[in-house]
């Protein structure tokens, strides 16, 4: 099966179209991310979002990653973060302001920002080769366990740190004004 | 005794005296009485009289170790600052002789005179500790052999001074009087200071003979500023216009020290500083003239005032002033010996004339006004002789003490050349007799006006106060005659020729010889004159009562005259009011001057000050003006943080393009 | 891995393994504090002298990711340290609003490995990693006491904005780490170095990075204008940790700065320094100017640890000047020691006044303590003096050697000198104003007394007579930070 | 033993402290023993402090009794002490007016004794310290250490506004000496980088000898200068730097005045002279002329503005604005006569102003007001104390045969060397002086005794024994340094030689279009 | 396109200052939290772009956006934590009410 390197009419390759399928759907999500009144569905957003950069992740030859970042992101993180809505939402919540006050210079500040980054990526020689190179799972798992064994095992620390205090921050007190 | 030991003791003796009754003298007069209090600065200050008549014996006598020139002795290294040296040490010569002579004697005399003063006083101790302090410092002044050291006399005297002056100083003007006695001698002692700094930057001592020794090698200019320095302390100390001022008010001390040191001795200093640095003056002839000027401003200007005051004492103060200006002139026209003849002579009679206005105080129950008076000459005879016999001897009426002393220093002006002196001083002896037989007119002729409570009261002090009455009325009669006689070659200028020889020399003063039938007869005879003149016009206004010489006041041909037209009245405004030099000052340095420091202060607190809470003030509110970013909202705080990073990213972009 | 690498980060392993003992602890013991406080303390002398142990042979471990060197030896020993103090001053205050102990120290000593990390770190990632365990648990203990209002919205301000800046930070570090193609520090300074030697100008994305790699570190020692976190964090959170705070996390920001911008961005650092400058100018003035106004003496004095970080940017600042390497750094070592005392000692009194409930730390608390209280008066006065840079203190040793550097160096750090000089003698003011408050002032009211318990009581006259010795004999510390900034700069 | 052998310089400085940590260990409820404790301590200080002098050698030029050791070894830091005539009449007069003020404080002082002896001991501990110190690290020690007792003396035993002053006295002294530290810093490095070694970097003689044979960099030097200027013009205080004494003057319990005004206001002309001249002379002979119009304005402005003082503390705080200026002026006249001057006006304003601040504080303590306007006529009620009033007024206006006249003399006589018309100018403040001082005696102790010293009934008694002990030694000393100066100049004949040499040869810096 | 690293670069520069705008702007807490989480995950685009492009860094991308991942999880799970804490006192998630704290 041949299908061409290239999409006919506007000469454009599929993991290109691919890329920008992605793209839009990733600064789509975002921005719904970021905008959207009803909290639940920014949480639902973000999931899109995350399912679309894990598919940029296998575009860009890091399959690993991406299915790490399904995992985690989509699997816990996401799943966390709607529980927690759950837990904190009174009814009035959503009807109220989503915005601040200052959201507009935050809009300005935040498109600057990405301004300056996008003028400092195009006008930086980063080196870079012409193709992404693929990671192989065989080779990462050797240097994840070999070369970064430390960073590692310290991150393993880090989630228990973090869920030790977390249970302890959350968890209502038995005696305590709940 | 040997010399070197008896000429400290004049000093330190009343220093003695002073230290032990400062300590002791309270405890002493609680205890045992008042006689005991005075017993040891009585003493000391006897004992000194004794010393210093054997130590000016001796130095006039000219017997060693004094010889022509002085005998002078060191004591110890004072201030010993590196190239800067200066020792205390005493030198006595003729004129150091003649002035511990006035001094001592006039001293003991007022101290006998205070015992019967005083009696009736609280501070009875008090009074004759700061006695002593001023003998020892007068003494210190008159027996210092360096410039330094008679500026610590010079102060130490004028501190006497304002203690005495202050004395009863519950009553407020004599607290103010004692202050502002203080405060005018400083500036004149200003003057003198730099001058004894312009000394030493130019000779390199301080040594009064070293440096009268050494004229020779600065400049002339630099000698006329030092000569114009040294004046101006001499014209604080001996009340010369335009520090005149402090004088009068200083009658606000008991009588006693007015007699003392306001008429006998401390205002001398003044004229005996310049007689003894007359090389300096002698080297700068401008600064004589200045000398003279003020000198004969003063005589007039004082005479004038004393004309028209009713306080009996300052009567007394201004006459005071106005013969210290004939010094003065003396002093510029080059007579330096009959300024001091006058010094002599003014010391004994008016230490007379002021212990017998104390009399009269003390006899109408301390009242000073002349109106309050009159008609006193039987109550009080000794003491009424006595002022009379001060009146005649002041206004130049020979053969007594004023009329050869004023009559030298009138005939030297003329004959010097300085016709104004002599013309302006011959006017001021007119005045004189005229403004002192007012006085005597006022107080003891004519009608009593004492008040009647106190007439039948009235009678003659204790022996304590006429005693010295009497013993200092001897000298005011015979002293000129003692000193002044022969005419040309008088004894005195025998005494002092080593010591002013070379001033003389210096300054070229023609040295005529002197002819009785000639110009000295004359100008003898035009000054008696001009005084009988005085004197017959003062009876004529305020009456006579002298024996078969009987005359009534007439006090309304005085208020017709003064009201005569605008010229006198103002002329009699201006007498009254003391030209309104007190007015004047008062307006400069208490009113503007007190105007000035509060502004100054406003400017202290307020910009000075200012500036520095201002400071405070400005930072603590930066604080509360930054403090208000922090608004407690984490989003502004974000949006704080993401400018921070743009402007970082900036900020790095710039440098890293700048490279 | 291998039994050399265990061995060199024995510490490091140790003081997890303390933390997790604790845990245990408290599971077998539940509700019992003192086995957890002897657990912690014990394990924290063993991590000490492994520190010391290891520290004797500075060593490589992961193939240069972990370094240990005099410089880490020099911060783990002043972290266990200020663990152990917070460990000390804690129990009274906690016990007294009934928050658990065992968690609390468990937290505490995570912390502590995070910090001990950092000081060993040989590569970026495990910097990265450092910073984040060092910081999460902050964001846990500032909201340690969870029914507490003000704690949990200090916990959560310095949350949210803590991960905003650890996202900016690891941007940067994304950044630096593309351009240079390698994450261990060593390896950054080599290639730094050849870019720098080029004549080509700094590519843009080095510039972006550091700009974001700055502002990361800025925030997390509490930078103007990146300081906005520390008054909330630190007022809110319960005071033992607000010593804490104030104190590891800042310094071991500055560790971190040190592997950083030293280590790997030393070679731009005539790029970086006179931002530098100016941060520490802008910090140093802000903090002080504000303190000035405040009313609460904890808030005060955590705008008086902002103006503190300005002072230690000086060091920063010195070291990019050839003249004074050595002593830039040594001063801004010296200085964590002095302010880590000085600091901790000043929330210790301020807990021990909050013994009991309710109490605030507004000045209007402190008045009359003098009477009341003297050997609290007596101490405070003592960190205040030593804050102020009063001799014979540590914090005017610091403050001098600080100083010296910044004259050395001379140029624009040189006029920080001047600033640095004005700004404390401005700040002598609100700290003398407490100084006021315990002896000038009379108390309203009747105040309730003060209970100390022993072991606050130690950890206070500890933190005092480390105050003290740093001012005065200040010669024993200096060859250790002489050897430690030495292994930095060679 | 032999005397030489013992550390004199260190006994004195730290028997005070030791002192100090005795009663901190004292019950608070025996306010007797806290009392005689701090007594005696200051005592025995003075006591060694007398020793220093038996064996003082005023013809050696070095400095006596050296201690050194070293401290801050990688800086050549040392704690080095030693003393030359300057600093051994400087410590004595420390220690003599410390335990005068501590008996002056056995009265007045009645809440937290404690306390208040505890900051006195330290506070001579510093005083004593920076009069001692050779090594400038350890000198800005001592500097900073006098600070703080002398902050809480004020801040806790003060007036109704102490708050205010001791507060404004702190910051205000301190912006000027952090700026000193950071000139010494400088000084130090700038020692470093031309020799290569840090040993001596602050070491004073080490300092002075490089000064003098390779001197310090021009901008160096008039950064430093005007650094360590503005500490010591603070301390002094010099105008404009002055507004803080009055407040901190008037605020202060009686002997916290009486150690700022005689000892603390000393150390600011002591930098001058011990490290300020020496150390930078290019420097010091650029800005002299600035310095000597500013010690004009001090001089004839303080003297003004104290002319109208209604507060009987401020007025003689004002009189120290003029006195100080007369120190500063001498200094900067670079003269023989006007140094020396300067010194003995330093031992003697010491001792005048402290007097007066006592005798101030005698009738305080009686009246509870200080009011000028309130007083009058007191001589008639309190005889003794208006005498010894008068006694120390008149030494402060400068009446020769007492000790201020002297250094007041020299200063001017040095001064005019320099230039007549400054002379002068600070002549005609002895006419200001006596204005001021016979202003204030006449209107507190002259005319009828006030309605409010009457409303005092019997509490206004004449001044009592133990007061007349503390102002006693001091007009005894008052009177033989007048008679014999001497006794002073041959003690301090050494430094200013030694000062003096050093800036001789020296030219000013051209600091932009000045000089 | 899908072959340029620019592209990739931009791409994560625009997630983030999308995430940097909602943390800006939102007033929930959990929302600043998700846009936090969209600033991480644009770094980890980032960091995989590095690593597909730059062959020095080849491995490590993977490696690192892997822990940097376990790094946000943490996060997620302490900031959680808090939101409840806090959320227990308040009653409100919206973080611009928590300004008790101010000046």
């Amino acid at each position: 099966m041949a299908i061409p390197d290239a999409l006919p009419f506007i000469n454009l390759r599929w993991d290109d179209l691919l890329f920008i399928i992605l793209s839009v759907v990733l600064v789509g999500s975002g921005l719904l991310v970021v905008t959207l009144r009803d909290i639940i569905r920014c949480g639902l957003a973000m999931m899109v979002c995350f399912a679309a950069l894990a598919g940029l992740y296998a575009l860009v030859g890091a399959p690993l990653v991406a299915a790490a970042q399904v995992l985690v992101y989509i699997g816990a993180i996401s799943v966390l973060v709607l529980f927690a809505i759950m837990l904190t939402q009174t009814k009035a919540a959503p009807a109220r302001l989503v915005f601040q006050t200052q959201a507009l210079p935050a809009a300005i500040a935040a498109a600057v920002l990405g301004l300056l980054i996008a003028l400092t990526v195009g006008a930086t020689n980063w080196n870079a080769v012409a193709a992404p190179i693929r990671t192989g799972t065989a080779i990462l798992a050797r240097v994840l366990f070999d070369q970064f064994v430390l960073p590692f095992e310290i991150v393993s620390v880090l989630l228990l740190a973090a869920v030790i205090g977390g249970i302890f921050l959350a968890k209502r007190e038995e005696d305590g004004p709940a | 005794m040997p010399y070197d030991t008896l000429i400290p003791l004049i000093a330190i003796l009343p220093l003695a005296g002073f230290a032990f009754t400062a300590l002791f003298g309270r405890r002493l007069q609680a205890r045992y009485g008042r006689a005991a209090a005075s017993a040891v600065p009585m003493a000391m200050v006897g004992i000194a009289w004794v010393a210093a008549m054997i130590v000016a014996a001796g130095a006039l006598g000219g017997s060693a170790p004094f010889g022509e020139h002085g005998h002078g002795i060191t004591f110890w290294e004072w201030i010993p600052a590196g190239q800067f040296s200066v020792s205390t040490g005493f030198f006595v010569d003729a004129l150091t002789a003649c002035l511990l002579i006035v001094v001592t004697t006039i001293g003991l005399l007022v101290h006998i005179y205070s015992l019967g003063y005083m009696s009736h006083d609280g501070g009875y101790w008090r009074f004759f500790a700061y006695l002593n302090l001023f003998m020892f410092s007068m003494l210190l002044l008159v027996l210092a052999d360096n410039f330094l050291v008679v500026f610590v006399a010079w102060e130490l005297v004028g501190l006497s001074s304002y203690l005495l002056i202050g004395f009863w100083f519950p009553r407020r003007s004599a607290a103010l009087a004692s202050k502002k006695a203080f405060i005018v001698n400083r500036v004149g002692d200003v003057g003198f200071i730099l001058g004894i700094m312009l000394i030493w930057t130019s000779l390199h001592t301080l040594n009064i003979q070293a440096v009268l020794a050494g004229l020779g090698k600065i400049d002339p200019s630099t000698i006329s500023w030092i000569a114009l320095l040294v004046l101006c302390g001499a014209v604080g100390k001996s009340a010369q216009f335009p520090l005149h001022v402090w004088l009068p008010d200083a009658m606000e001390g008991p009588t006693p020290v007015s007699a003392l040191i306001h008429a006998a001795t401390m205002v001398n200093a003044g004229v005996y500083l310049v007689a003894r640095t007359s090389p300096i003056f002698a080297r700068a002839p401008e600064i004589m003239v200045v000398v003279a000027a003020l000198g004969t401003f003063t005589a007039i200007l004082a005479a004038s005032i004393a004309f028209t005051q009713t306080d009996i004492k300052r009567v007394l103060a201004y006459s005071t002033l106005s013969q210290l200006g004939y010094m003065f002139a003396a002093l510029g026209v080059g007579a330096w010996t009959a300024a001091i003849f006058h010094l002599m002579a003014h010391g004994f009679f008016k230490g007379l004339l002021f212990l017998d206005s104390g009399s009269v105080i003390h006899a109408v129950h301390d009242e000073q006004d002349m109106r309050k008076m009159g008609g006193l000459s039987k109550k009080i005879p000794i003491t009424y002789w006595t002022m009379l016999i001060g009146s005649v001897a002041i206004s130049g009426i020979p053969p007594l003490a004023g009329f050869f002393s004023k009559d030298e220093i009138l005939g030297e002006a003329f004959k010097n050349g300085f016709l104004w002196v002599w013309a302006i001083g011959f006017l001021v002896a007119g005045m004189t007799a005229f403004y002192m037989f007012r006085l005597i007119g006022l107080t003891f002729w004519g009608e009593s006006r004492v008040d009647p409570a106190v007439e039948p009261e009235i009678h003659e002090s204790g022996r304590a106060m006429t005693i010295p009455l009497i013993l200092l009325a001897i000298p005011t009669i015979f002293i000129g005659l003692f000193l002044g006689l022969p005419f040309g070659a008088s004894r005195l200028q025998g005494w002092l020729e080593p010591v002013f020889g070379p001033a003389v020399a210096l300054a070229g003063r023609i040295d005529q010889p002197f002819a009785l039938a000639g110009i000295d007869g004359g100008l003898i005879l035009a000054s008696v004159s001009i005084a009988a003149l005085g004197i017959v016009l003062a009876w004529r206004f305020f009456g006579v009562d002298l024996g078969p010489l009987r005359s009534k006041a007439r006090l309304s041909a005085v208020s017709a005259i003064v009201g005569a037209n605008g010229a006198t009245r103002f002329l009699y405004r201006a007498s009254l009011n003391k030209w309104w030099f007190d007015d004047l000052y008062d307006l400069l340095f208490i009113r503007i001057g007190g105007r000035v420091a509060n502004s100054l202060w406003w400017f202290d607190r307020n910009v000075v000050d200012g500036a520095v809470n201002g400071t405070g003030r400005v930072v603590g509110s930066a604080g509360g003006g930054l403090r208000r970013i922090q608004t407690g909202r984490v989003q502004n705080y974000a949006l704080g943080i993401a400018l921070g990073l743009i402007v970082m990213a900036a900020a790095y972009l710039v440098i890293a393009g700048s490279r | 891995m291998s039994w050399a690498d265990l061995a060199t980060i024995a510490p490091l392993a140790a003081a997890i393994l303390v933390a997790g003992l604790v845990i245990v602890t408290d599971i077998v013991l539940p509700g019992r504090r003192v086995p957890a406080l002897i657990v912690s303390f014990v394990g924290l002398a063993v991590v000490a002298g492994l520190v010391i142990a290891v520290g004797a042979h500075p060593a490589t471990a992961f193939a240069g990711a972990y370094r240990v060197d005099d410089l880490t030896t020099y911060l783990d020993l002043l972290f266990v340290a200020v663990i152990a103090l917070t460990l000390m001053f804690a129990p009274d205050y906690l016990a007294a609003r009934d928050l658990p102990l065992p968690e609390f120290a468990a937290v505490l000593i995570f912390a502590l490995s995070g910090v001990l990390l950092i000081s060993a770190s040989g590569d970026l990632l495990i910097l990265f990693l450092g910073l984040e365990l060092m910081v999460l648990p902050g964001y846990l203990l500032a909201g340690f006491a969870k029914r507490d209002a003000l704690s949990t919205e200090g916990a959560i301000k310095y949350f949210l904005l803590g991960s905003f800046s650890s996202a900016i930070f690891l941007f940067g570090l994304a950044f630096v780490w593309g351009l240079t193609g390698t994450t261990r520090i060593d390896g950054v300074a080599t290639a730094l170095r050849a870019i720098v030697a080029g004549s080509t100008p700094l590519t843009p994305g080095l510039a972006m990075g550091l700009a974001f790699l700055t502002t990361g570190v800025a925030f997390k020692i509490a930078a103007v204008p990146f300081h906005y976190w520390t008054p909330d964090a630190y007022q809110g959170s319960p005071t033992p940790v607000t010593g804490y705070l104030s104190v590891v996390p800042k310094v071991g920001a500055f560790a971190l700065i040190l592997r950083l911008f030293v280590g790997a961005l030393g070679p731009l650092s005539a790029d970086w320094d006179i931002i530098i400058v100016l941060l520490a100018a802008a910090t140093m003035t802000l903090g002080n100017l504000v303190a000035l106004t405040q009313d609460s003496v904890k808030r005060m004095l955590a705008y008086s640890s902002i103006a503190h970080t300005g002072y230690m940017l000086i060091g920063l600042a010195a070291w990019s000047s050839p003249n004074s390497r050595i002593e830039g750094l040594e001063g801004l070592l010296y200085y964590g020691a002095a302010y880590a005392a000085m600091n901790l000692g000043a929330f210790a009194v301020i807990a021990a006044l909050q013994r009991r409930t309710g109490i605030s730390s507004q000045l209007e608390s402190f008045a009359g303590l003098g009477r009341r209280e003297p050997f609290l008066a007596i101490l405070m006065t003592l960190f205040l003096l030593s804050l102020t840079g009063i001799p014979p203190t540590a914090g005017f040793f610091a403050k001098a050697y600080i100083i010296l550097a910044a004259v050395q160096a001379g140029g624009p750090a040189g006029i920080l000198a001047v600033i640095a000089v004005l700004n404390a003698a401005a700040a002598a003011f609100y700290y003398l104003r407490v100084v006021v408050y315990m002896f000038m002032r009379e108390p309203r009211g009747e105040p309730a007394p003060i209970f100390l318990g022993r072991l606050m009581r130690l950890g206070l006259i500890v933190a005092a007579v480390l105050t003290m010795v740093l001012g005065l004999v200040p010669g024993l510390l200096l060859p250790i930070v002489g050897n430690a900034a030495r292994a930095l700069t060679l | 033993m032999n005397i030489a052998d013992l550390p004199l310089i260190s006994l004195i400085t730290f028997v005070p402290l030791v002192g100090a940590v005795v009663i901190a260990f004292l019950p608070r409820n025996q306010p007797g023993a806290i009392r005689v404790t701090a007594l005696v301590f200051a005592l025995v200080s003075f006591g060694l402090s007398l020793l220093l002098l038996v064996g003082f050698n005023p013809t050696n030029p070095n400095f006596q009794y050296q201690e050194v050791h070293d401290w801050i070894p990688v800086f050549g830091i040392q704690y080095k002490v030693g003393i030359d005539g300057l600093s051994a009449l400087l410590v004595v007069l420390t220690t003599t007016l410390s335990w005068i003020s501590i008996l002056a404080s056995f009265r007045p002082i009645k809440e937290r004794l404690k306390e208040y002896m505890i900051s006195f001991l330290i506070l001579e501990v510093g005083l004593i310290g920076v009069f001692v110190a050779l090594d400038l690290f350890l000198f800005y020690i001592f500097w900073e250490v006098v600070l703080v007792p002398m902050y809480l003396v004020i801040g806790i035993w003060g007036g109704s506004n102490r708050i205010y002053a001791t507060i404004k006295f702190v910051l205000y002294t301190l912006v000027g000496s952090l700026l000193m530290l950071v000139a010494i810093l400088a000084t130090a490095f700038s020692f470093q980088g031309a020799t290569g070694s840090w040993v001596g970097a602050f070491d004073f003689v080490t300092l002075r000898g490089f000064a003098a044979t390779s001197g310090f960099a021009g901008n160096l030097q008039v950064f430093a200068f005007l650094a360590f200027f503005l500490a010591f013009a603070i301390k002094v205080p010099m105008f404009p730097f002055h507004t803080w004494l009055p407040d901190a003057h008037v605020e202060a319990p009686t002997a916290g005045s009486v150690m700022l005004a005689a000892i603390l206001l000393k150390l600011g002309a002591y930098g001058f002279i011990r490290f300020a001249l020496p150390i930078f002379p290019a420097a010091a002979r650029t800005f002299g002329p600035l310095i000597i119009v500013l010690s004009l304005i001090a001089i004839i402005y303080g003297a003004i503005v104290a002319l109208v003082q209604p507060d009987w503390k401020k007025l003689i705080a004002y009189s120290s604005v003029t006195h100080m200026g007369f120190v500063t002026l001498g200094i900067f006249i670079f003269q023989e006569q006007g140094l020396q001057g300067a010194i003995l006006q330093m031992i003697n304003h010491g001792l005048i102003t402290g007097g007066l601040f006592l005798l101030v504080g005698v009738m305080y303590e009686r009246t509870h007001d200080r009011t000028i306007a309130k007083f009058g006529g007191l001589a008639s009620r309190a005889p003794v104390y208006s005498a010894a009033f008068g006694f120390f007024v008149f030494a402060s206006v400068g009446l020769p045969g007492l000790s201020g006249f002297v250094g007041e003399f020299l200063v001017l006589l040095g001064s005019f060397a320099y230039n007549p018309w400054v002379a002068a100018i600070a002549t005609s403040c002895m006419i200001l002086a006596a204005g001021y001082l016979l202003y204030m005696f006449q209107r507190i102790f002259t005319g009828e005794l006030s309605d409010f010293l009457r409303g005092l009934g019997n509490h206004l008694t004449d001044i009592s024994p133990i007061e007349m002990l503390t102002v006693v030694p001091l007009a005894a000393l008052i009177v033989v340094f007048g008679l014999f100066p001497g006794l002073l100049l041959h003690m301090v004949q050494g430094t200013v030689t030694t000062v003096l040499t050093e800036l001789n040869g020296v030219s000013a810096i051209r600091v932009f279009f000045w000089q | 396109m899908s072959h340029s690293l620019d592209a990739y670069l931009i791409l994560a520069g625009i997630l983030f200052s999308i995430g940097t705008f909602g943390f800006l702007a939102r007033r929930n807490a959990i929302s600043m939290l998700m846009s936090i989480e969209l600033m991480l995950n644009a770094v980890n685009l980032t960091i995989i772009a590095f690593g597909a492009f730059i062959p020095t860094l080849k491995v490590q991308g993977s490696v690192i956006a892997l822990i940097v991942l376990a790094v946000a999880a943490a996060e997620a799970t302490v900031g959680l934590s808090i939101v409840i804490a806090i959320y227990r006192n308040r009653k409100t998630p919206l973080v611009d009410e928590y300004d008790t704290m101010r000046d």
